[in-house]
């Protein structure tokens, strides 16, 4: 009975600000709303029985994932105002259409039974006297094991990716370079400049000041790219 | 491999105008050097293809209804494909058809065509491996293939070569024969699935069951429809003619267009001969309308080619009357027909090429009186002029005639109005050559015409030999598809007969 | 657990990271050499994958087998063309990173191990591990606007289409208990006493895989992606990928849903009409010649579709076929697409092409041969592909399917004259700029085959035979 | 899997599912809450699984859960990294902005 | 072997002059074509006395032509009575033509051309009438109307001329096609299409029926109607006669041998040559009676009110080719046969006679611009009187027997047809004597109507023309008394040796000879009539001819102009065909059956064009257009599960 209200009280609420991340209007509140259907959903499934996932769902989703999507949401440095807040002016037929699938969904859930062979046909029974991560602990690495690298790749894919993307080795930030700083000589850093008498610094061409640099040559896409 | 020629002379006829194209795309040097050189390749190999379809012509046994100098290589074992190659005695005269054409295609571009010699002589090159390939074919893959990809060298001639409003031409050339030769590619599996073989001799004995055949006709009549072309589906061929290059033309007429009917003889007859029994009159009211009804077309045409290409529809119509007659008379004659339109009408294709090469018009307004300034011209022209009309004597007679005799033994009707071309073709052909030979020179320009050159000579006067050695002695091309013919003939009638005798046994099942 | 038949993608997996590591040590300057490396490593997962037995590995999450063989050569053969041809593209385009050959060899692991998927699990990683990848690719020339929304959409809708997948593959998992296709082969053996929400997965699973294929309706991303993405970039998209996402649906489909072929082969036989006809129509007015490529390619798509809709191993050997045919076809069109500059910049235009024929007699030749392959005129490769799928249409009686095929196909063969077309039959516009040897032998390679394929059909149709018949036993 | 059927979860996550597939196509404002969508369509897929695997007392769904879990992040780095490549190029994320290439 | 040379040696000359006139000259091209024919008039005749004086019949084979299956047809020349006949008369007829053209011709500037086609026609001709089989005969049917074609637009700078050409060739063609369809008929009935085959068999398929508009005919009856609406064509008998009158425009050498002579005449041999066919066909005979007997009667009256001289003449031929066909169809074929013999002789007089007039009237064709020649050019005069006397069957000169003979026969055929036939050759007879003295009168007597400037030049045509004439006019002068005996006489049987054949029951020949004194004298009691009202009319009273015009102007235009034949067919065949020509092309072509698939193409275009709109770039609507994918999907499934 109390884990019949826990689970409405936690679907309810996941449903609620699951509904929200989409319509609410500022892209942080979406964030903080997808956090706490987060928490919910990991309520859930503590319900069902799945304790480790929902730790991880809580560490790696709040912790990781949806921290990253709001430091990008305030990275980008986005003009709420312009943000226009409604739905697509095919909300009605796409209202239809989600109702359509909505109804094909319970039509499929309203039919459900376990298939008769499902006992057999299954591939890791849940271990009867293990916990639920000690049983997922010795199937993973094991059984799994494949998919398990697999997924390794896939997050290292993930890794370059983002680092493609976004890395940029920008010509303006300044990075200490110990060797070029080493081997300066006078030569190279000074200049003497003789200055006729009365003559103002303008004539002789300003300043004492640094040699400029060699212009590097700038890569072709960076002119390309247009956006700078 | 081994056939009666010894070698693969099939192989040989088809493959070496490849040879020569790969000869023509290694030569290097200027422009013009190029283009000498290619037009020479082009017409030696020709030559030497010409005088390899003599060799084949002449070792023909005309006695054997089958196929002779057979060849066979495994292709695609898995599906029971093969490269087979043979000629009876129907495609063994097509094979000569093309090989006699391309050499004086060829001859007519000599100095037509100007820009691009290289790519045009190696069209035609290819051009005819594909011809002389489909109708050497014995495997309906085979054939399939060689018959789709003229398209390809065609679709370029026309197009690189043609004229003003060449791509619509272009475009709609390919396009409508794709159209019908995808579905022909259907039928094609369909018997390929039912008979598990694409072997020619092999699917002529298949017996499809009748509903099948229904189907299977219609989807092969696209296709040679189409090419043929049959009406209402021979708009693109005024256009095609209308704008390719002389010589695509001539091809265009004295083969391409066989290409249709020779797929009936070969198919739609042979291997399906209920529903062809069962759709023969639907043949025969197209066949008549397109012998009346593209005659009058012709008659009201303003551009030369249009006449000539519209009078193509027409003898065409003839050619599938006697086809579906089912008797000797009417399929000899129109495989006659067919030789003989190949001939003629390629002939007055290149009739017209000689005064548009000097005035650059078609329109037929812009001449007259041509015969003061150009007696041979218009002697040549005659002579054309008449075959094309079927005068006897010249070859468009024995063809015109057997059909008439063929047809009068399926109906009194499909006879005289099957006949009719012979009237409104005398009327549409005499008009022409009365507004282009006869009267007085009215324009400027047609002052100081020049009458046919020596090469010109050299294009017509085989074409001519040929047109009269085919009126007076047509024995020696008849004889050759005598026995093929006669076989089909009893072949057909057998299988009606079986059928028949089939549905007496089993009323009710065929219905 | 017989690790070893798995042994081609650990290798490739562990090379692809010793070029990462190479590249990094070595900065910008390597990707030359690291692309080398990687067609290396591909040559020599290729050759360890001819080498290797058939079998199960992990638990039956991994099948090595004919079809499995067949598929990873294709993936490879793809995954080379593109990165030759992305050799001098990327250096001139100014987007030659290291990070590109790595990426492509990740991509092309996540694909191997589809098309090794024997379970649902395994299906998804490795489907996840090449989309990954691909997202990149694809936003790989970033401070292209169109390449980045290239890559945006590409996301967006590959992340549904994934997520539809799950949904369904959770579905399944839920009404049957297992995820292993053997196991839900077994497990179907009645089709009458399939559950619905199975099906539905069933669908639902069909769905994301079709996204992959590009068939319609989970098509739209194809024209936006083709046209925004690098080129090279666009001829992986065009080849590798959909090779493995093809033989993925027919292991899919012809393994565990296999005795369901007539709940699904409906589902199928639509989206092939809709592909083939959309590919036809939508093309016709397209100035772009990668967006007509697109189209082409889903048109293409919908007729391999056929193959699946089929249901036997009849239909699968046609798809193989045409998949061995498109692939290379469709990477020497682009070949020739990438040799479509002036001044070192590329121009993408149909009208670009414009008098080729006159300028550059070969390059327009070679492409005159790919657009006729494409429109499936006989002696083309394109051709027998088609004759294959259709043969077997024809065999399991899909008439309209067929017809509708045939007729799509003539509608598609305008637009690909109409490229003939500009070619020959238009003016001469400037000339292209000189191309890199690289391009010319992609382009002979593969126009070779293309036109020549007729001579010598027998090896590939006997290998997509051998290899057909692992499914709808 | 006692109290609560099965039924209960296969609907929330069936509605999460629609919410998920609706915030893609129905929202017009910034990338990243489709990004968000996606998420939720993901933990949808999720709910499903390990309800699954509780009622059929098997593992394998928790642990595709998992690997869903650890993808997902994957795809939410990679999905960010375009978010931004994008909005350098563009200087907006809006969705109805997206639209350069059509036809 | 000479029979063979008769019939070859035209064609080498055609061939010399032809092909190599331009290189040889005007000169030598004449003599080559002129020798060839020399060489036939000696050798033709010579093969007819042979065969007359009891020669054997027989066949030439040359060759095979068509082969089809069974349909066997070879290059022979059929050698008996019949056949050499008309080689005799052709060669011989034709010779003089030849002749008579080296001076009639001697101002052309191509005339190795004209003695081509000239010579081109005499091979055809020849071909024609020694034909072994029906595609033999026909290939000279056609080929003399090739050869016609030609020689009537032989100055084909003249429209009129080409205008002409094309209708003689048109009209012909029309005809032909029957033709070729009873060819057809023939061999499906018979088997075989060669005369002797078929005349061996014709007993055998007497009975044979043939279905045609749903109802059953005797197949000879329905071969024996084809066959005549080719003659008809051929031979200019109503209804298909149009083209003869306007085919005067070729030079007039043209109009003697073709159009008077030799070619128009074909029917008529065909008829007789198809004898043992058409005499198992009673109603395609009374068919031909009728036709025949009309023609005779039509052209005669148009013939009156014709002022060109060659027109006349030529409507006078048409007449006298229905006279042949009456004979013909009354089973007379023998009498038909001599009529065409002697009206060869005096026809081909009349037209050289009247190309002589316009050869000194210097082209000048209309007889009211003429008068008085006589004593300018008497010679012509004197053949030209010669040639009307027997035309209008004045005994003793050649049309007397002839025409005698058919109008005994229709008399004796005592049948229906038979009086109809007879009162309308009574009528024409009549109608031909009183034409004829018109045409003699008005051009050679009474007051001169020409102007000075022409009558400065009128002279005598040279000797060359002058011996052709003369000849002929011993010919029209003495065939009928020479031949009689052997062509319609009691020698009749013994002459024709069996190749015209007479029906058992037919009568007709054994009577001919034996008819009542009224019908006999009926001929010449006309003729002297007509010729009393020609002198009448433009001798003794020249104004009345206007007055007639005048008090009935519409029987007067009526006939002049041909009983508005031309005009019908224009409005109710040419011009209607025209326009639909045109329809068809611009409308049935261009629009409808182009219309379809320009159509589809603009469908296929405007389909484009739509599914285009779907991709609009956006985000959201790929979407969405994935979700309704799946929804669909999804619901298919479920709803055809």
């Amino acid at each position: 009975m109390i884990v019949d209200f826990f689970f409405y009280l936690f679907a309810a609420v996941l449903l609620i600000s699951a509904a929200l991340v989409v319509s609410a209007r500022n892209p942080v509140h979406s964030v903080l709303f997808l956090i706490l259907a987060f928490f919910n959903a990991a309520a859930l499934f503590l319900i069902a029985g799945a304790e480790f996932l929902a730790m991880i769902l809580v560490i790696v989703y709040v912790g990781a994932v949806a921290v990253l999507f709001l430091f990008v949401v305030m990275m980008l440095d986005v003009d709420f105002e312009q943000l226009r807040g409604g739905f697509q002016r095919y909300a009605g037929v796409g209202a239809i259409v989600g109702a359509g699938l909505l109804f094909e969904l319970a039509v499929v859930f309203g039919g459900w039974t376990l298939a008769p062979n499902a006992e057999k046909l299954r591939l890791s029974p849940t271990p009867a006297d293990v916990t639920n991560t000690e049983a997922l602990g010795r199937v993973l690495y094991t059984d799994y094991i494949f998919l398990f690298q697999a997924a390794g790749m896939v997050l290292l894919v993930a890794m370059i990716g983002a680092i493609v993307l976004t890395l940029r080795d920008r010509k303006t930030s300044k990075h200490q370079n110990i060797g070029t700083q080493t081997r300066r000589t006078v030569a190279e850093t000074l200049e003497i400049v003789t200055i006729s008498l009365g003559a103002g610094t303008t004539e002789s061409g300003g300043f004492l000041r640094p040699k400029a640099p060699e212009p590097e040559p700038q890569p072709e896409h960076e002119a390309a790219g247009g956006h700078h | 491999m081994m056939n009666t020629a010894g070698f693969p002379l099939l192989s040989l006829i088809t493959w070496l105008p490849l040879v020569g194209c790969v000869v023509i795309m290694c030569v290097r040097g200027d422009e013009e050097t190029v283009a000498s050189n290619a037009r020479w390749t082009a017409l030696w190999t020709t030559l030497i293809v010409l005088a390899l379809s003599l060799v084949l012509w002449v070792k023909f046994d005309p006695r054997e209804a089958g196929f002779q100098f057979n060849e066979s290589i495994a292709w695609l074992p898995h599906y029971r494909i093969a490269y087979k190659m043979g000629v009876d005695g129907i495609s063994v005269l097509f094979v000569l058809l093309s090989t006699v054409l391309t050499p004086i295609c060829i001859l007519a571009s000599w100095e037509t065509i100007q820009t691009k010699v290289r790519e045009y002589m190696m069209s035609f090159l290819i051009l005819e491996t594909m011809m002389a390939g489909m109708f050497c074919a014995t495997d309906f893959v085979v054939f399939y293939m060689f018959f789709e990809a003229v398209l390809i060298p065609m679709y370029l001639i026309i197009g690189v070569w043609g004229g003003p409003r060449r791509v619509y031409a272009a475009v709609k050339f390919f396009l409508f024969t794709l159209t019908g030769s995808v579905l022909m590619l259907l039928a094609l599996i369909a018997m390929w699935l039912h008979a598990g073989t694409t072997d020619i001799s092999v699917l002529m004995e298949t017996r499809f069951p009748v509903s099948m055949q229904t189907w299977l006709f219609f989807a092969l009549f696209a296709s040679f429809a189409v090419k043929v072309p049959m009406w209402p589906v021979h708009t693109w061929l005024p256009d095609a003619h209308v704008e390719a290059p002389t010589a695509g033309s001539v091809i265009l007429a004295g083969v391409l267009l066989k290409m249709g009917a020779y797929g009936f003889v070969r198919f739609s007859i042979p291997m399906l001969p209920d529903a062809a029994q069962a759709y023969a009159p639907l043949i025969y009211t197209l066949s008549i309308v397109a012998v009346i009804y593209t005659s009058f077309v012709a008659l009201a045409q303003e551009d030369m080619k249009k006449l000539i290409a519209y009078s193509s529809v027409a003898h065409m119509g003839v050619v599938t009357i006697g086809l579906f007659t089912f008797n000797e008379q009417g399929i000899q004659g129109a495989l006659f027909q067919m030789l003989s339109h190949g001939i003629v009408s390629g002939a007055l294709f290149l009739i017209v090429g000689v005064v548009y090469d000097r005035i650059h018009s078609r329109e037929i307004a812009h001449y007259s009186g041509l015969a003061d300034r150009m007696p041979a011209y218009a002697l040549v022209f005659m002579v054309f002029t008449m075959a094309s009309v079927g005068l006897p004597g010249t070859a468009g007679f024995v063809g015109e005639f057997l059909v008439i005799v063929g047809a009068l033994q399926v109906n009194f009707w499909l006879a005289l109005l099957g006949g009719l071309g012979m009237i409104l073709g005398a009327v549409y052909m005499l008009y022409l050559y009365r507004r282009v030979i006869f009267g007085t020179i009215t324009h400027a320009n047609l002052r100081h015409i020049l009458d046919l050159s020596p090469r010109e000579w050299a294009v017509f006067a085989p074409l001519i030999v040929l047109t009269l050695w085919m009126g007076v002695y047509p024995s020696s091309f008849t004889t050759f598809f005598d026995e093929s013919v006669a076989a089909m003939v009893r072949h057909h009638h057998a299988a009606i007969a079986s059928t028949v005798k089939l549905a007496q046994g089993m009323p009710g099942v065929l219905n | 657990m017989n690790w070893t038949l798995a042994l081609p993608e650990i290798v490739l997996a562990c090379l692809g990271m010793a070029i990462l590591i190479f590249g990094v040590l070595r900065k910008q300057e390597s990707t030359q050499h690291a692309t080398m490396l990687t067609i290396g490593a591909f040559l020599i997962v290729g050759f360890l994958i001819a080498t290797r037995q058939t079998g199960f590995a992990f638990h039956g999450q991994f099948v090595a087998d004919a079809f499995a063989t067949f598929n990873k050569e294709l993936v490879l053969l793809g995954g080379s063309l593109a990165l030759i041809l992305s050799l001098d593209w990327n250096r001139s385009q100014g987007i030659a990173r290291f990070e590109y050959p790595v990426l492509v060899l990740f991509a092309t692991v996540g694909m191997l191990v589809m098309v090794s998927a024997s379970n649902l699990m395994t299906l998804y990683l490795g489907l996840e591990l090449q989309s990954l990848a691909l997202y990149v690719l694809a936003a790989f020339a970033r401070d292209n606007l169109r390449s980045a929304e290239a890559g945006l959409k590409y996301f967006v809708l590959s992340g549904l289409a994934s997520g539809l997948l799950l949904y369904g593959v959770s579905l399944v998992y839920g009404f049957s208990g297992t995820m292993d296709f053997q196991a839900l082969h077994a497990a179907l053996m009645k089709p009458a006493a399939a559950p619905t929400g199975l099906i539905v997965g069933v669908v639902f699973v069909l769905v994301g895989l079709a996204f992959k294929v590009s068939a319609v309706p989970f098509h739209m991303w194809t024209p936006d992606v083709y046209e925004g993405a690098p080129t090279p970039v666009t001829v992986f998209f065009a080849t590798a990928p959909k090779v493995a996402a093809m033989a993925l649906l027919l292991r899919v489909m012809g393994t565990s849903f296999a005795e369901l072929v007539p709940a699904w082969q409906l589902l199928v036989v639509l989206m092939s009409i809709g592909s083939m006809v959309l590919g036809a129509l939508a093309a016709i007015g397209q100035t772009n010649i990668k967006r007509l490529m697109a189209y082409s390619s889903i048109g293409h798509m919908g007729y391999a579709l056929i193959g699946l809709a089929v249901g036997t191993s009849d239909g699968v050997r046609g798809v193989l076929v045409y998949m061995v045919v498109y692939v290379l076809m469709t990477a020497g069109t682009f070949a020739c697409i990438l040799a479509m500059k002036r001044d070192g910049r590329p121009v993408e235009q149909i009208s670009d092409l414009s008098g080729l024929g006159t300028n550059d007699p070969g390059l327009a030749l070679a492409l005159s041969v790919f657009m006729f392959s494409l429109a499936g005129i006989p002696l083309m490769a394109g051709f027998f592909a088609k004759l294959y799928i259709f043969l077997a249409a024809v065999k399991s009686g899909l008439w309209t399917l067929a017809i509708i095929g045939v007729l799509a196909s003539v509608i598609g063969a305008f637009y690909y004259i109409r490229i003939i077309k500009v070619m020959y039959f238009d003016p001469p516009a400037a000339a292209f700029d000189r191309r890199p040897p690289a391009l010319s032998f992609v382009v002979a390679a593969t126009g070779l085959f293309t036109a020549f394929f007729f001579l010598f059909p027998a090896p590939v149709v006997d290998a997509a035979e051998l290899a057909s018949r692992v499914l709808f036993r | 899997m006692t109290a609560v059927s099965l039924n209960h979860y296969l609907v929330v996550s069936g509605i999460l599912l629609v919410i998920g597939v609706f915030g893609i196509f129905l929202n017009r404002k910034n990338v990243i809450v489709i990004l968000m969508a996606i998420e939720l369509i993901l933990l949808a897929v999720n709910l499903n699984l390990v309800a699954f695997s509780a009622v059929l007392n098997d593992l394998t769904g928790q642990v595709l859960a998992m690997l869903v879990l650890t993808v997902a992040a994957a795809e939410a780095a990679i999905g960010l990294a375009i978010v931004v490549v994008y909005f350098r190029n563009r200087g907006s994320i809006q969705v109805e902005d997206v639209n350069l290439m059509k036809g | 072997m000479v029979y063979a040379i008769a019939v070859f040696a035209p064609l080498v000359g055609a061939l010399i002059s032809g092909l190599l006139g331009k290189a040889i000259g005007d000169r030598a091209a004449m003599g080559a074509s002129v020798l060839g024919m020399l060489i036939a008039a000696a050798c033709g005749p010579y093969a007819f006395f042979v065969l007359a004086q009891g020669g054997e019949p027989g066949t030439i084979d040359l060759g095979t032509w068509i082969e089809a299956g069974k349909f066997h047809v070879s290059w022979a020349l059929r050698y008996d009575t019949l056949a050499a006949a008309m080689v005799a008369m052709v060669s011989f007829v034709s010779m003089l033509i030849h002749v008579y053209s080296i001076g009639y011709m001697s101002h052309d500037a191509t005339r190795w051309r004209f003695f081509s086609y000239l010579s081109l026609f005499s091979f055809a001709m020849l071909m024609l009438v020694t034909a072994d089989n029906l595609a033999q005969l026909f290939f000279g049917w056609e080929g003399v109307g090739l050869c016609s074609y030609l020689l009537i637009g032989y100055w084909y700078d003249r429209p009129s001329a080409c205008a002409a050409a094309i209708k003689a060739f048109i009209v012909n063609r029309i005809a032909d096609l029957p033709f070729a369809v009873g060819v057809a008929l023939i061999f499906m009935t018979f088997g075989s299409i060669e005369f002797s085959s078929i005349f061996a068999t014709v007993t055998k398929h007497g009975a044979d029926t043939y279905r045609l508009f749903g109802l059953t005919f005797p197949a000879l009856e329905v071969i024996g109607f084809l066959l005549f609406i080719g003659a008809m064509g051929k031979s200019a008998q109503l209804f298909l006669h149009v083209w003869l009158p306007d085919a005067m425009e070729g030079p007039t050498p043209v109009s003697a041998l073709i159009h008077a002579a030799t070619m128009v005449t074909a029917g008529v041999f065909l008829m007789a040559r198809m004898s043992p066919l058409m005499e198992y066909a009673p109603y395609a005979a009374s068919f031909v009676t009728i036709v025949g007997a009309s023609t005779a009667l039509f052209a005669a009256t148009v013939g009156c009110c014709q002022n060109d001289i060659k027109r006349v003449i030529a409507y006078s031929t048409c007449s006298q080719l229905g006279y042949m066909f009456v004979a013909a169809g009354v089973g007379a074929y023998q009498a038909s046969i001599f009529h065409l013999i002697t009206h060869a002789f005096f026809k081909a007089l009349l037209f050289l006679g009247a190309g002589s007039v316009i050869h000194a009237m210097s082209d000048e064709q209309d007889m009211r611009r003429m008068g008085g020649l006589a004593k300018h050019i008497p010679v012509t005069c004197a053949v030209m009187w010669i040639g009307n006397l027997a035309l209008a069957g004045i005994p003793p000169l050649a049309g007397s027997y002839s025409k005698d003979a058919i109008i005994s026969s229709a008399f004796l055929a005592h049948s229906n047809v038979g009086s109809y036939a007879f009162i309308c050759t009574v009528m024409a007879a009549f109608l031909t004597a009183f034409y004829s003295w018109r045409l003699l009168f008005m051009t050679f007597h009474g007051t001169s109507r020409v102007d000075h400037r022409t009558m400065e030049h009128v002279h005598e045509s040279p000797a060359v023309m002058l011996i052709p004439l003369l000849l002929l006019a011993t010919g029209a002068a003495f065939a009928g008394m020479l031949l009689n005996g052997w062509f319609i006489g009691h020698d009749q049987v013994h002459f024709w040796h069996g190749s015209i054949f007479n029906n058992p029951a037919n009568e007709i020949m054994r009577h001919i000879e034996h008819a009542p004194l009224a019908v006999e004298l009926a001929p010449l009691i006309v003729g002297v009539a007509g010729i009393a009202l020609a002198y009448a009319m433009y001798i003794a009273r020249p104004d009345l001819p206007k007055i007639f015009a005048k008090e009935h102007p519409r029987i007067y235009f009526f006939l002049l102009n041909k009983w508005y034949f031309d005009e019908l067919y224009d409005r109710i065949f040419v011009r209607p065909l025209i326009c639909i020509a045109r329809f068809s092309w611009r409308i049935g072509d261009a629009t409808i059956i182009d219309g379809v698939p320009n159509g589809l193409a603009a469908i296929a275009a405007g389909g484009a064009r739509q599914v285009v709109k779907i991709q609009t770039g956006s985000l959201a609507a790929y979407a969405f257009v994935m979700l309704i994918g799946v929804v669909a999907l999804v619901g298919v499934f479920m709803l055809f599960r």
